[in-house]
């Protein structure tokens, strides 16, 4: 296994017929990942890259067997969309969708956990292990298999560290962008419980944002609980404080969610951190 | 996005929540009237306009008229009070701190209060202030009310006041899709009532589409804040004198970061975000261009905003309006080969790393 | 409680649920227009009223007052009728059916849908039913009412009318706490609409608290249920003649099932639950001397109800009126003794166990 | 250990200064559990036979370490107590308040069972495992320890059957009195579950009503998963299809919810099933 993803996942996209549903369901099978089935309401009984379309997710579990889905329905319905999937059963929902209401992601965040699924996102690129399938949007080509884990809070961000990785020879076992939303399915902790107990996995690098609180949280699991080398970067060192850079939050509480009071947490907890992303690499290797 | 103190109140009297008697206007004619002695306030987005001298009493209409010429105009913190709040003046036997918000740490709605009201709640002691999270499974429920009610020491009726109006805030936040609710003071009158004396309220702008009355407030923008939020870009203004355009938060961010490196200071911040859009990355070009940076840095990884769309957009802008600015581009992603074709000869300086965009953007704005 | 066919539509309406025009009368006198070809329909809380003659189309004023004059006082089914709906007929292009349910082994809203409308639902092949939970922790969403649209082979503009009423059926089960909510037929019309042709709702008893509205209902009761309803009750008439009065639905059931080994027949069941207070009690078996039995089969296991308190009922009772029944009294449990003592002397036959007393009471009723 | 009530709960009486409350706190003590505190709004400071009231269940588990909670609030409040006593963090509820909404129940039925928190009721007598502790209302003299696990639908009919078996010299390991309400917390499965994992039960004995399918599902799961001997009363053989007997249902669904399915289910799944209460003390034993 590594981490999720693995062989044996049956991938239903909802909002197949959209352009990024296609796009991207192209795209993972390029990467080796077992599409199964799509759902657009309304298209049942059409076929995207030779997948079957159904109307309703229930259907698609029934006569395909899918145990994981991947979401890219427009943000308005996509709370119905995530708490479709979680109902019909899969075992793993990656929301892609951006602009998520905050309300609509608290409430099925609570449903998913209540229920055992796994879920990453909303407003996240997903997961990817490399050489064996993605369920997502990250790009193809910056992946190589390797030994690394990789959990982060942005997208692109993500990309520009893998793909400097990737170039200095160093693999990952999977990479998964939590995404930068208030509320996210899946955290860092809960990723980094994942890396721990992969086989697969033997260096963890962690990508930060400002804003939240998360990598305080983070900084204190690791220190109990990880004991495998991290490294980390958090991006917001020179943002000015109080203003709100886009997803990143401004909320800055009592102190804590500034970039000096993750980098502290962090290092107190044993994680080498990076001043800059191209300097990631360079921290893994030594 | 924020809504100022008056719209706030006229959301929460829509729950049920008590609020004094009042009326908004933007110029001192426009007070004919007042409810018994009030106090004029200056209606900005932002805290501490008491100390600026926004908020005045009046016993009169004349007073308050003359409360309202003061303020009006005024800059408070950096913004400009274009309306005030004539407002019936309570008498204040106790003032507590009411605060509903989304907390990302516990992924639930939480119920801050405390009975120490009318101060910033982050200078409160924690030990003073009672958190309680709304479990999403559960939901509002009327001990919760309790347990607030009795944190601030209320009891007997203004506890049951109490209770009514924390369930209030919470519908309120739920169904208006806040993100935050804030009252504070809470206002215990003389005479008994529970009434709020300020009000924030902050609607969570991803939920817009389906409350179309926020759509048409106005927020307080700068001219070029405005656009950039009809072009759903994050556009922010810094203090240096480097536009750097990226896509992503993060990778903004790390742009900023390692700009600062090389002792390069950011003057705009603009996150494109995910587009597939050459329209929007001209546009965003364009208004980059009207904020006046010395240097341009454009740093793209593609993905979902592939390279070439980027490139496009690029072009478009530059077609459009002669740019005199210099513009770094570093492009690396899906399709970076086309995107680096049709740059070639537009006059745009290439770089490959991000490093290497950072140090020449650096030293142009430093020439 | 159910709610009359009449009552249910206009709950129904007002969630938003299409239903045809019609009015209500109680003698045909008062039908003095009718909205077009109309079908006139007697209210009662019984299925097959159409196989019993109480459904007749009428296309003037003449014969919808022929129709409802036929209608009113018919007996159906043991229930007399005594209002007509007139209501619009609509032209059926095909029947569906959509039931909302309370279901106890999911502990879950139940959606049932089928092809099949107007029949019982009991009697279609289970294949032919769609059923769908609604989990507690989701509710209703869209999807489900995709899923409902599909499997009764709607689509296009009508998919979407029944996702909309599906929908809306739901929301009045939950805020309105039906127990079931039937729509049977659904009807789409030559016009392509979805209308509701039958209506059927019954309201959760245990939640007329927060619905005064159905408090003020009538039911459709005898007296003596009229008067065991009021009290509180579970008072159910049956064929035989041995009254039975026991504290707890299982243990007044156990009742009859014992007699029964003795060939005795239970003419009334009469549940008095757990109850503190004597007057009840007295309340209960004056209710039980009403409902003429020709003996009296006390079962008394006392926990919250405690045996001196039914010993003081059953005196007071007695000391109202002299009842000429013979009444046996098994009491057990908190208080036996004091109860036994009380009763030593007051005429009533004793039984120690439970068989005995059935053995007893069901000699008498043969005598 | 015997099936949730032992030597280490400590209750919480929610509604303790009410009639009930008060009345059945007091038994509940005399019966040997350790009633620790008291709820009810507005009385916090007071004490009720010795034990101290509280405002709310949160300040109650704070200050007592209270880990179960008996509710005894009137109906149109006990959601919000159920709700309220799952928030604080007890492992088991037992809600003896009758007549509360369906669906109230439906709501806080799920969430219990969310949160992996043990709920017995609504309209139940709770349970009592003699010689350690009851929580409830179930009548302290009609017990003695001993080897029979009672799970009941019914309330009086329990202690009818219960009375008699203890005449007839046996004792029970636990008796539990799951209600008969429509959407009830713990059902005949899970409460069997336990029974069967107990070793201090060595038979059981259940007691049915008509309606619903409660009893069928339980036969099922008799025959698949019960290997103690198993006795069985279904109450109203005698009464009449489609008439409704106070709470127990007239919903007899495609021919399921009658006596006679019941007991051929029962039956089928290896269950002796008694004519009247009066005979189970006799198949116990047999």
């Amino acid at each position: 296994m590594t981490v999720i993803v693995d062989e044996i996942t049956k991938l239903v996209v909802q909002g197949i017929t959209g352009y990024q549903g296609t796009y991207h369901s192209k795209a993972m099978m390029d990467f080796g990942t077992d599409v199964v089935a799509g759902v657009t309401p309304g298209k049942g009984g059409h076929e995207v890259h030779g997948v079957p379309v159904f109307d309703t997710v229930e259907e698609a579990v029934e006569r395909t067997g899918a145990n994981a889905s991947c979401v890219f329905v427009p943000a308005p319905f996509t709370k119905g969309a995530v708490l479709e999937a979680i109902d019909a059963g899969v075992a793993t929902v990656v929301a892609v969708t951006e602009h998520v209401p905050v309300h609509d992601a608290i409430y099925f965040v609570a449903v998913a956990k209540a229920k055992g699924v796994v879920l990453i996102g909303p407003n996240c690129p997903g997961l990817a292990s490399p050489g064996l399938a993605k369920i997502g949007i990250l790009p193809n080509k910056i992946f190589r298999r390797g030994d690394v884990g990789v959990v982060s809070r942005s997208g692109t961000l993500t990309y520009e560290i893998v793909n400097a990785m990737t170039e200095a020879g160093l693999g990952q076992s999977t990479c998964v962008g939590i995404g930068g939303d208030r509320v996210p399915g899946m955290g860092f902790v809960d990723a980094l419980k994942l890396f721990q107990e992969d086989d697969g996995t033997k260096r963890i690098v962690l990508v930060g944002e400002i804003g939240g609180t998360a990598e305080e949280e983070a900084a204190e699991f690791i220190a109990e609980s990880i004991t495998k080398p991290v490294v980390a970067y958090v991006a917001g060192r020179t943002a000015p404080p109080g203003k709100r850079m886009g997803h990143a939050g401004a909320i800055i509480a009592r102190g804590r969610g500034t970039a000096a009071s993750k980098i502290k947490a962090l290092e107190a907890a044993g994680v080498r951190v990076a001043p800059l992303p191209t300097d990631v690499p360079g921290l893994v290797r030594a | 996005m924020k809504l100022f103190e008056y719209k706030a109140k006229e959301l929460m009297r829509r729950y049920g929540i008590p609020v004094p008697e009042g009326f908004v206007v933007s110029s001192p004619g426009q007070i004919d009237h007042i409810p018994g002695p009030v106090m004029v306030k200056a209606q900005v987005l932002i805290g501490g306009r008491g100390k600026a001298g926004g908020i005045k009493p009046a016993d009169s209409v004349e007073e308050a008229r003359k409360a309202a010429s003061a303020i009006l105009g005024m800059d408070i913190r950096g913004y400009t009070t274009k309306e005030v709040l004539v407002e019936e003046r309570v008498a204040v036997d106790k003032e507590v701190y009411l605060g509903v918000t989304v907390d990302r740490s516990s992924k639930s709605v939480l119920i801050m209060a405390s009975a120490a009201g009318g101060m910033d709640i982050e200078s409160v002691p924690e030990d003073e202030v009672l958190v309680a999270h709304l479990d999403p499974l559960i939901g509002y429920q009327p001990y919760i009310g309790r347990r607030v009610a009795k944190a601030v020491g209320l009891a007997g009726p203004q506890a049951a006041q109490m209770e009514s109006l924390c369930q209030r805030l919470c519908e309120l936040v739920t169904k208006e899709d806040a993100e935050l609710a804030e009252i504070n003071p809470l206002v215990v009158t003389e005479d008994g009532e529970v009434i709020a004396g300020d009000a924030k309220v902050t609607i969570d702008s991803d939920a817009l589409f389906r409350h179309k009355e926020y759509q048409e407030l106005k927020e307080d923008l700068t001219p070029l804040e405005e656009k950039a939020k009809k072009l759903d870009i994050a556009f922010v203004q810094l203090g240096g004198n480097i536009g750097v355009i990226a896509n992503g938060a993060g990778l903004t961010m790390a742009t900023l970061d390692s700009l600062n490196v090389f002792d390069g200071k950011a003057g705009v911040f603009l996150d494109l975000g995910g587009t597939d859009d050459p329209e929007k990355v001209k546009q965003a070009m364009l208004l980059m261009e009207e904020a006046d940076p010395k240097v341009i840095l454009v740093n793209i990884f593609g993905g979902i905003t592939k390279c070439d769309t980027v490139a496009a957009g690029l072009l478009e802008a530059m077609g459009e309006k002669s740019m005199e600015v210099p513009i770094i581009a570093r492009i690396k992603g899906v399709n970076e080969e086309q995107a680096r074709d049709m740059l070639k000869n537009a006059g745009v300086i290439p770089a490959s790393g991000l490093n290497e965009a950072a140090e020449l953007a650096a030293k142009e704005s430093l020439r």
